[in-house]
């Protein structure tokens, strides 16, 4: 169990020399209707790019709305206000595919997750686009994102509801890294 | 009007170990300087920052925590006076919804938790072992402790805040607001933390308290000569010991519900939110009764000494303090009687909280029977108390108001209540610390506070309070709701915030006024001498600044008012060694001499243990698994702290 | 007689007691076995089931819609495969469909041609049985639209084929109903009508009675508005729809429509039980089965679940939703209506099979329709007047307290009533119902209803549920769970006329194939591991089991070859809602997953993987 | 010090009387009775007050002249002692007056219940009030948000729910407040006798908007909101105008519909207020800004800066569409 806000936690602990702490940790940060450069991020759901090269850097925006605990719990609020959990249930599936196992048939880095939910796929998934706002899709891709385990939780994994995933600690040991469907990682492998 | 220094005759020959009944010595041989200067390089801190770390003498660990909690009552003050500035008119927006939320919950949580009670327990830790006639308190490296762990809870409150990860959810915290769904990330474990912190530090500090005043109050000093101040810090105290462990376990079940996945507070899954709220109120009533208690010890002594005759109805005071003591915990539902519980059990509640008014009115009547029959000479400090008497008693009439259960109804929640609890607790514990300061301050630092200063801080700060917060009753009236970051215009609100605001600034003015006089007092102050107001308790009758063991000899008392029943001589009991650090423990209810016991030197390990208790609260915010591997470093600092002491090496000096 | 009694004196008057106890032991236990053992008359013969062709002789061999006649009986009368030879049955041969969905369907045979269905995309293959290994005769793909499989609630399933004057007609996933030419496979006619956007999709398996295609929608978790439309067999055209919500003119509610009790009388009832406009999208879907009885030309079929789930959001009776429609086939119009469940708080559609048969009731043979119901109860109704004459629950019910036969109404249980923000604990039997859709069998010569459900309960939890058009409408999260005993599915035998039990076998996973009866006096069921069993049907005794590829949700199916030997055919291929869990590869940890059913079928992964093969079984030739 | 005791009570007295938000101004019976509650309650502890004030003003002036004598032992004095039983028979009679009024006025609040009365649940969300009318048969219940009708005269019987954290439903001027807490079921009974627009405002801390959480509410004669009611149960007016008609296929195909409802368009969303008859209320975003056209085009281009934090998100939509959805919403009257 990784400390999740590693810098804020070490200078928590070490309060005897109150260093300035810069940047502070923006697992808090709101910034309602902030203005976004507009345009959703590109999208490729393939690893395959022919010739050299072509492995697209991440999206910045995609780091922000992941780590941000604000935007994941806004995401789950729309997971269940936009119907999602009527197919994918808390994450198990249900006419959708699950989403807390490591199996992407799209990819699973939130650039693809965006694409997923704005085009739609076609067996099945509808599409968002010009219905849910920009942010909004951003924070529902960060939410699946943290069901799928590949971001911090951003607070307990409770619902409000029925105990459905399991609380942090009682998840079996983090899933193995497999290379699943394409995914196209930002860090070079 | 200073009176000549009372000088403490020597130590008289006595048996070694003083027998059950040792009758007080009266004789007063000549001082044996060797003793004094014994004493002082037993009682010694080590020098420098490493004295600073491991000292246990309650008097520095008392000073460092007025100056603590003073700083963040003067950043919390800040805080006001931003949301007054938010508040001056309508839809204003310089301050956001989340900044603004983050600021009043902060404003409250600092003024409970990490001003009122830590700075009441500064003054009662400096004084209680002088005024009972005690070397040192009863667990002084528990006490150096506390101070850590209070220091650390403060800290990780207010780095939480200037991180942009403060909570924002009221000093209250009531779920499911602070819950896992809607509390999304870590500010409302950073504030349920804060409370694990604060309360460890207090509850440390009350068994302290209680310990010293129970067993090593100085010989013939019995429960009905001991001073009403010293009973105030002992119904205090074992409030806190009663209502803390109740927000401790609430604040912990929230963590736990927030981290763990557990329901406690979830209504879905067979939780109640109402549980949280009968668990924070059971204490938070008691809180506030703990907070201005030794506010009404201060009262006391300082209307004793200013009228120049003890307090009138020394019992009835006594059995007032230990009704309000019982009362206070009857009566939490008040809180609550909009939530919709059993009319009829309100209604008791309604009763309970109405029949506090009979021993606070009995209080009053007391005081002001004492200045009626004494002859009050107006120093600063009876300014304070006479500017407590009118400003409490508002807030005590209007806490009779919002008692009532359909006028709550109408007035909960709305700023009404907001002047009612400013009043109570400004006026019933703000007003007599800044009358405590001003008395006590010769004693803490050897040097009068300037009486002009001292003055104009008390008028300009009775003037602002009054105009700040007695509009506020009239906001409550014309229905503006508590924690509002803003409000519509047209309502005719407007006028009333923007006076409130004008008090704010006034208040900001008086407290100026006052660091100012300490500031500058503390460099050219007048040279106070032992007793400057010639004052009746046993703390005069040590040096100002008090020696590291206060009294060369322990005093024997023979009246409630030692100083002035013994004007002359003081008679002094011996017995205690001054090779090592010894303090004598006497009976609870006669305070007849019982044993003696060695009292802890300065050590770090209380530091470590600190930041071990630190280390693992602060980690279970993150992961659970600082609770497990928490454990280690906190083993090891108790036993340090605990490990039992070498005798010293030298022969051992036959005491005097 | 204190304790001076010497020791052995009492030890012996011990011994005296003991045996005298094993004694009587013994005589209850003989008993008890004896009783067990008394076959009901195997052979004493009263009026079988009307137009169903009694003696063995006068079945044609066919299966010519899946419940193989309008009474939906499931019976064969052939019996050349009895209780004494079905040990040596054995696979004759297989087919793979090529699909790894759910195989609901049931195969249909007509002269020597066998016709299956697959799942989405709906695939039909006409088999050639009168050559060796039955190949390919043709094959037809409708291309459905693949985004349907977004609004398929449970599996992407179809429910087989029907024949009718030489066409094979079919519905498809996307809500297309095709009629194909039965020899060639050409296309006759194609109707579109569901609309994917909306929710809408059909599984059913239509029924052709009178030159009409009868053929409802299914979508009760999306928020669709449920009806049942007839097209002419011919030419594929709308002869009428149905409602089963909103005003009396579009339910084709009129003069004739006399229901039993008053609870469903009442002009515009479709409007009045619901909130403001929320019957537009109230559910009320058809997907189950349809019977038709000649004599009194009444066709029988059940409407679904009120949408949403959460019955706060929707309070009143929600006309006509859970209950069984009696029409003419002619013209559609309502002859009765009987809600089983008003206001239904747990999603139990009542669009179960209804058994048309003519039981001694009272001292006299009444014609009535039994319907082994999805909350728990076998109902027995008179199909002419929709009365209920009984309703006895074959398994544990705690949902609901019994049916109030003077008024009609089932008396719901306060506690087991769901809230917005609460978890509602242990409610009995779950979601998908004692029985779901997979239909039960009647044998006329033992005269029981052989059911082949679950035994499983569950948490409920409502929550508030936006209604965006084509995308789940339910508002609620449940979580299932196996019943008392622990077993997840039941084999019953059910007596209608005793209105008790006669056996059961308790299996590990839920029962999700249909059953068949056959003359030989067996019954044949398939489990969800995939074994595909025959039982005997007087007593229940397992006598054959063969272990299929994939977990078994079809219909089982009799029919007489070409060469005149008795064949048993059936369609594996785990899925549905039950093998949902496997079907979608869904992840077992979260509980709520498939509606719930994910917590009741943690297991079923290890147990099974996905196919679809159609195994067909017969004797080995006369040696 | 005297003058500035009683300039404090007499303050007190003056104060805002009227107003649409206020206790001082009662407009039902609920709050007429607590009311009188507060009026005694100022008396009785306007008299203690003062009497305090006076004992303490006496005391300071009575001997300030005399020389400072030295601190003399506690001098046994029956008078005060006498005193002090008479001030304490004093406040025991003053709380058992006040303590036997209040439980009667709360047994008396805690009373009425009226079998016709009107059957409302409101239910409070992260800062808007659904209300729903659920009197007679189901499809005569309608619901509508942020905005209440009651007729003068008859007692409404407010069910109180609560969809995610703790609100508080208090109309001053009508009754006391009740809380709306998840997992319990509160019940508020108020008997509005005068006519007028009063404001109801959330009490209880719910997150970031909690200031913008309020309602208006009308009261009105029995013929008026038989009227008004009546209205209510009609589903959204057709579009006239060519622009309202793209404005509704706007809202139908825009964000607009996951999460508004609107009875006779397509959209059923139930997690955003009822925008049905919209236009007939008088404020909009719970009474954050009065209802005018101008104010909804506000609010529509741009909710986050009017309200920030609130969750409807500032939907992209063209110019052309968002005066033409402007144009159906201030439509639906």
């Amino acid at each position: 169990m990784s400390l999740r806000c590693p810098s804020t936690g070490k200078a928590l602990l070490a309060l005897a020399a109150v260093a300035a702490l810069a940047g502070g940790c923006d697992r808090e940060r709101r910034d309602l209707g902030a203005s976004m450069p507009e345009g959703g991020p590109q999208i490729q759901t393939t690893d395959l790019t022919p010739g050299r090269g072509g492995v697209l850097p991440p999206d910045p925006r995609g780091q922000l709305y992941e780590k941000s605990a604000y935007h994941v719990s806004e995401g789950s609020r729309l997971f269940r206000w936009y119907n999602c959990s009527g197919c994918h249930a808390n994450g198990g599936g249900g006419m959708g595919p699950a989403l807390i196992d490591d199996e992407w048939r799209y990819g699973s880095s939130i650039e693809q997750i965006y694409g997923t939910i704005l085009e739609g796929r076609p067996n099945g998934m509808p599409s968002f686009r010009g219905k849910a706002t920009e942010q909004q899709i951003w924070q529902l891709a960060a939410y699946v994102r943290s069901l799928g385990g590949e971001t911090p939780q951003a607070s307990s994994s409770r619902r409000e509801a029925m105990r459905s995933t399991p609380p942090r600690n009682q998840v079996t040991p983090p899933k193995p890294k497999g290379e699943g469907a394409p995914a196209v990682q930002g860090t070079a492998r | 009007m200073t009176r000549p220094p009372k000088k403490t005759t020597g130590p008289a020959p006595s048996p070694r170990r003083p027998k059950k009944e040792a009758t007080p010595v009266v004789a007063a041989p000549v001082i044996a300087a060797a003793a004094d200067a014994q004493l002082e390089e037993t009682w010694a801190d080590a020098p420098g920052f490493w004295g600073w770390l491991t000292t246990v003498d309650h008097k520095r660990i008392a000073r460092r925590y007025l100056v603590t909690a003073f700083i963040f009552f003067l950043l919390a003050g800040l805080a006001a006076v931003a949301m007054r500035l938010q508040l001056s008119k309508p839809e204003n927006t310089l301050l956001s919804p989340a900044r603004y939320n983050e600021l009043f919950t902060i404003h409250g949580s600092t003024m409970m938790f990490i001003f009122a009670v830590p700075i009441m327990e500064a003054v009662t830790v400096f004084l209680i072992p002088l005024m009972v006639g005690a070397r040192a308190l009863a667990f002084p490296r528990l006490n150096a402790y506390s101070y850590w762990v209070y220091l650390a809870g403060a800290l990780t409150l207010w780095i939480g805040f200037i991180l942009n990860v403060g909570p924002d959810i009221g000093w209250f915290a009531y779920t499911p607001l602070s819950g896992p769904e809607y509390s999304a990330g870590h500010r409302a474990d950073i504030w349920a933390q804060m409370i694990t912190f604060t309360e460890i530090a207090a509850l440390a500090v009350a068994v302290n308290l209680m310990a010293t005043i129970l067993k090593m109050r100085a010989p013939g000093m019995t429960l009905s000569r001991m001073p009403l101040f010293a009973w105030s810090t002992l119904v205090t105290s074992l409030m806190t010991i009663f209502a803390l462990p109740a927000v401790m376990l609430a604040s912990s079940l929230l963590m736990s519900d927030r981290l763990l996945g557990t329901h406690f507070y979830n209504a879905a899954e067979g939780g109640d939110h109402i549980l949280y709220q009968h668990l924070f109120w059971f204490f938070g009533h008691p809180e506030v009764y703990i907070i201005f208690l030794p506010g009404l010890g201060f009262v006391s002594m300082i209307t004793a000494t200013f009228s120049r005759r003890p307090v009138f109805g020394h019992i009835v005071m006594v059995l007032a303090l230990i009704s309000i003591g019982f009362l206070a915990f009857g009566l939490w539902v008040h809180h609550m009687f909009a939530t919709g519980l059993p009319r009829l059990g309100n209604s008791f509640y309604t009763a309970a909280s109405m029949a506090i008014a009979l021993p606070s009115g009995v209080q009053i009547f007391c005081w002001i029977a004492t200045i009626w029959s004494g002859r009050p000479v107006f120093k600063t400090p009876l300014l304070w108390v006479i500017g407590f008497i009118v400003t409490f008693v508002i807030g005590g009439l209007s806490g009779v108001m919002v008692a009532s259960v359909p006028l709550d109804l109408q007035l909960h929640d709305t700023y009404f209540v907001v002047a009612h609890f400013h009043y109570v607790l400004i006026g019933g514990a703000v007003f007599p610390l800044f009358g405590a300061f001003q008395y006590w301050f010769p004693k803490f630092t050897g040097r009068m506070l300037s009486e002009t200063l001292g003055k104009w801080h008390f008028w300009l700060f009775f003037i602002g309070f009054n105009v700040a917060f007695f509009p506020m009753h009239i906001l409550g009236l014309m229905g503006m709701p508590r924690r509002v970051y803003t409000y519509p215009s047209g309502m005719g609100w407007e006028r009333y915030n923007q006076i409130a605001t004008l008090g704010g600034v006034i208040v900001v003015v008086s407290v100026l006024s006052f660091i100012v006089n300490v500031l500058t007092s503390l460099r050219r102050g007048v040279p106070a001498g032992d007793n400057p107001w010639d004052a009746p308790s046993l703390e005069w009758a040590a040096t100002s600044p008090p020696a590291p063991y206060n009294f060369a000899h322990t005093p024997v008392i023979s009246s409630r008012e030692p100083l002035w029943e013994q004007r002359e001589v003081l008679p002094i009991m011996t017995g205690l060694s001054t090779a090592e650090r010894e303090v004598l423990v006497t009976t609870p209810v006669d305070a007849e001499p019982d044993n003696r016991q060695s009292s802890p030197d300065p050590s770090i390990w209380p530091f470590v243990a600190a930041i071990a208790t630190t280390m693992v609260l602060i980690g279970t915010i993150f992961s659970e698994w600082a609770l497990v591997w928490g454990a280690v470093p906190l083993t090891i600092a108790f036993s340090g702290w605990f490990w039992p002491k070498r005798p010293r090496r030298g022969a051992k000096q036959e005491p005097q | 007689m204190g304790d001076k009694v010497a020791e052995p004196e009492r030890r012996r008057r011990w011994w005296w007691i003991g045996a005298l106890v094993v004694l009587l032991l013994a005589v209850v236990a003989a008993v008890i076995l004896s009783r067990n053992t008394s076959s009901p008359g195997a052979t004493q013969k009263i009026a079988s089931a009307p137009f169903q062709p009694g003696a063995p002789g006068e079945d044609d061999g066919q299966w010519t819609m899946p419940a193989k006649d309008y009474a939906s009986t499931r019976y064969s009368a052939l019996n050349q495969i009895n209780v004494s030879n079905v040990g040596a049955l054995r696979p004759e041969f297989t087919f793979s469909t090529g699909v790894n969905k759910g195989h609901e369907a049931a195969p249909i045979v007509v002269g020597g041609t066998m016709y299956i269905v697959t799942p989405f995309p709906n695939q039909v293959f006409a088999l050639d049985l009168t050559r060796p290994g039955a190949p390919l005769k043709w094959s037809y793909s409708p291309k459905p639209k693949s985004a349907a499989q977004g609004v398929a609630c449970c599996d992407v399933v179809n429910r087989g084929a029907v024949y009718s004057d030489g066409k094979i007609i079919i519905a498809t996933l996307d809500g297309a109903v095709i009629g194909l030419n039965a020899e060639t496979g050409s296309e006759a006619w194609r109707t579109q009508l569901g609309d994917i956007n909306r929710g809408e999709t059909i599984t059913m398996a239509p029924l052709v009675v009178k030159g009409k295609v009868l053929v409802g929608n299914s979508g009760g978790e999306m928020g669709v508005r449920g009806w049942l439309t007839a097209l002419d067999a011919g030419s594929g055209s709308v002869a009428w729809r149905a409602y089963n919500t909103g005003p009396d003119k579009d339910v084709l509610i009129g003069a004739d429509f006399k229901p039993f009790y008053a609870m469903d009388r009442g002009t515009d009832l479709g409007v009045k039980t619901w909130p403001p406009e929320a019957w537009r999208t109230g559910g009320a879907t058809v997907w189950g089965w349809i019977s038709y009885d000649p004599e009194l030309n009444l066709i029988y079929y059940g409407t679904g679940n009120p949408g949403p789930w959460n019955a706060e959001q929707r309070p009143g009776d929600n006309k006509w939703s859970s209950g069984i429609f009696a029409r003419d086939p002619d013209t559609g119009q309502a002859r009765w209506f009987y809600q089983i469940s008003p206001h239904d708080l747990h999603d139990y559609d009542a669009i179960n099979e209804n058994v048309l048969l003519d039981l001694p009731i009272g001292g006299k043979v009444r014609k009535v329709l039994v319907r082994p119901e999805r909350n728990g109860y076998v109902y027995v109704i008179d199909r002419a007047s929709g009365q209920v004459l009984s309703a006895d629950p074959f398994v544990y019910v705690n949902s609901s307290q019994g049916v109030d036969l003077r008024t009609g109404r089932l008396k719901p249980n306060k506690d087991k009533e769901p809230q917005v923000g609460k978890v509602v604990r242990e409610i009995c039997p779950s979601a998908n119902g004692a029985k779901d859709w997979n239909p039960s069998a009647w044998s006329p010569r033992t005269r029981l209803l052989y059911l082949p459900h679950v035994n499983m309960c569950m948490d409920w939890q409502s929550a508030e549920v936006n209604y965006i058009a084509g995308t789940p409408y339910v508002g609620a999260e449940v979580r299932m769970y196996g019943g008392a005993g622990g077993n997840r599915g039941v084999f019953t035998a059910w007596d209608p006329v005793k209105r008790t039990k006669a056996w059961e076998i308790k299996e590990d996973l839920p029962l999700w194939s249909g059953a068949l009866a056959t003359g030989g006096d067996l019954v044949f069921y398939g489990t969800m591991e995939g074994w595909f069993k025959a039982v005997d049907a007087s007593n229940g005794r397992v006598l054959w089991q063969f272990k299929t590829s994939s977990g078994i949700i079809g219909q089982p199916i009799s029919y007489r070859g070409p060469d005149g030997r008795q064949y048993i055919a059936i369609l594996s291929g785990v899925g549905g809602w039950a093998g949902a869990v496997v079907s979608g590869n869904l992840d077992p940890r979260d509980p709520t997953a498939a509606l719930g059913m994910a917590n009741a079928t943690q297991d079923l992964k290890q147990k099974t993987t996905t196919g679809g093969t159609l195994y067909v079984f017969a004797l080995p030739v006369h040696r | 010090m005297k003058q500035a005791a009683s300039g404090l009570i007499a303050l007190l007295l003056l104060c805002g009387c009227s107003g649409v938000q206020t206790p001082l101004d009662p407009a039902g019976d609920q709050a007429a009775s607590i009311h009188t509650m507060w009026n005694v309650m100022l008396v009785v502890c306007s008299f203690f007050y003062a009497l305090v004030i006076g004992g303490l003003l006496w005391a300071v002036v009575r001997r300030r002249r005399e020389p400072v004598p030295e601190p003399q032992a506690s001098a046994h004095d029956p008078g005060i002692e006498r005193t002090l039983a008479v001030w304490t028979g004093l406040i025991l009679a003053g709380l058992t007056l006040l303590i036997s009024w209040s439980f009667f006025v709360d047994r008396s609040l805690a009373q009425t219940h009226d079998d016709q009365a009107l059957h409302i649940t409101v239910t409070g969300y992260q800062w808007w009030w659904r209300v729903e009318y659920q009197d007679g048969p189901v499809n005569q219940w309608f619901e509508t948000a942020n905005e209440i009708h009651l007729p003068a005269g008859r007692t409404a019987r407010i069910k109180l729910e609560s969809g995610d954290v703790i609100h508080s439903f208090w109309a001053p001027n009508l009754a006391g407040k009740m809380d709306l807490i998840p997992g319990r079921h509160n019940v508020l009974d108020i008997t509005p006798r005068r006519i007028g627009v009063y404001r109801s405002q959330c009490a209880e801390f719910c997150g970031m908007q909690h200031a913008h959480m309020a309602l208006p509410i009308t009261v009105e004669s029995p013929e008026a909101f038989k009227v008004w009611r009546a209205h209510q149960l009609q589903a959204a007016k057709a579009p006239t105008s060519q622009q309202e008609a793209f404005g509704k296929a706007v809202f139908e195909t825009k964000a607009c519909a996951f999460c508004h409802k609107i009875d006779g368009a397509d959209a059923g969303g139930r997690t955003a207020p009822n925008l049905t008859h919209l236009a007939s209320r008088p404020s909009l975003a719970a009474d954050a800004i009065p209802y005018s056209r101008g104010a909804l085009a506000g609010w529509i281009s741009d909710p986050q800066g009017m309200k920030p934090g609130t969750k409807m998100p500032n939907v992209p939509l063209t110019s052309a569409e968002s005066s033409a959805v402007v144009a159906y919403l201030d439509s639906l009257k």
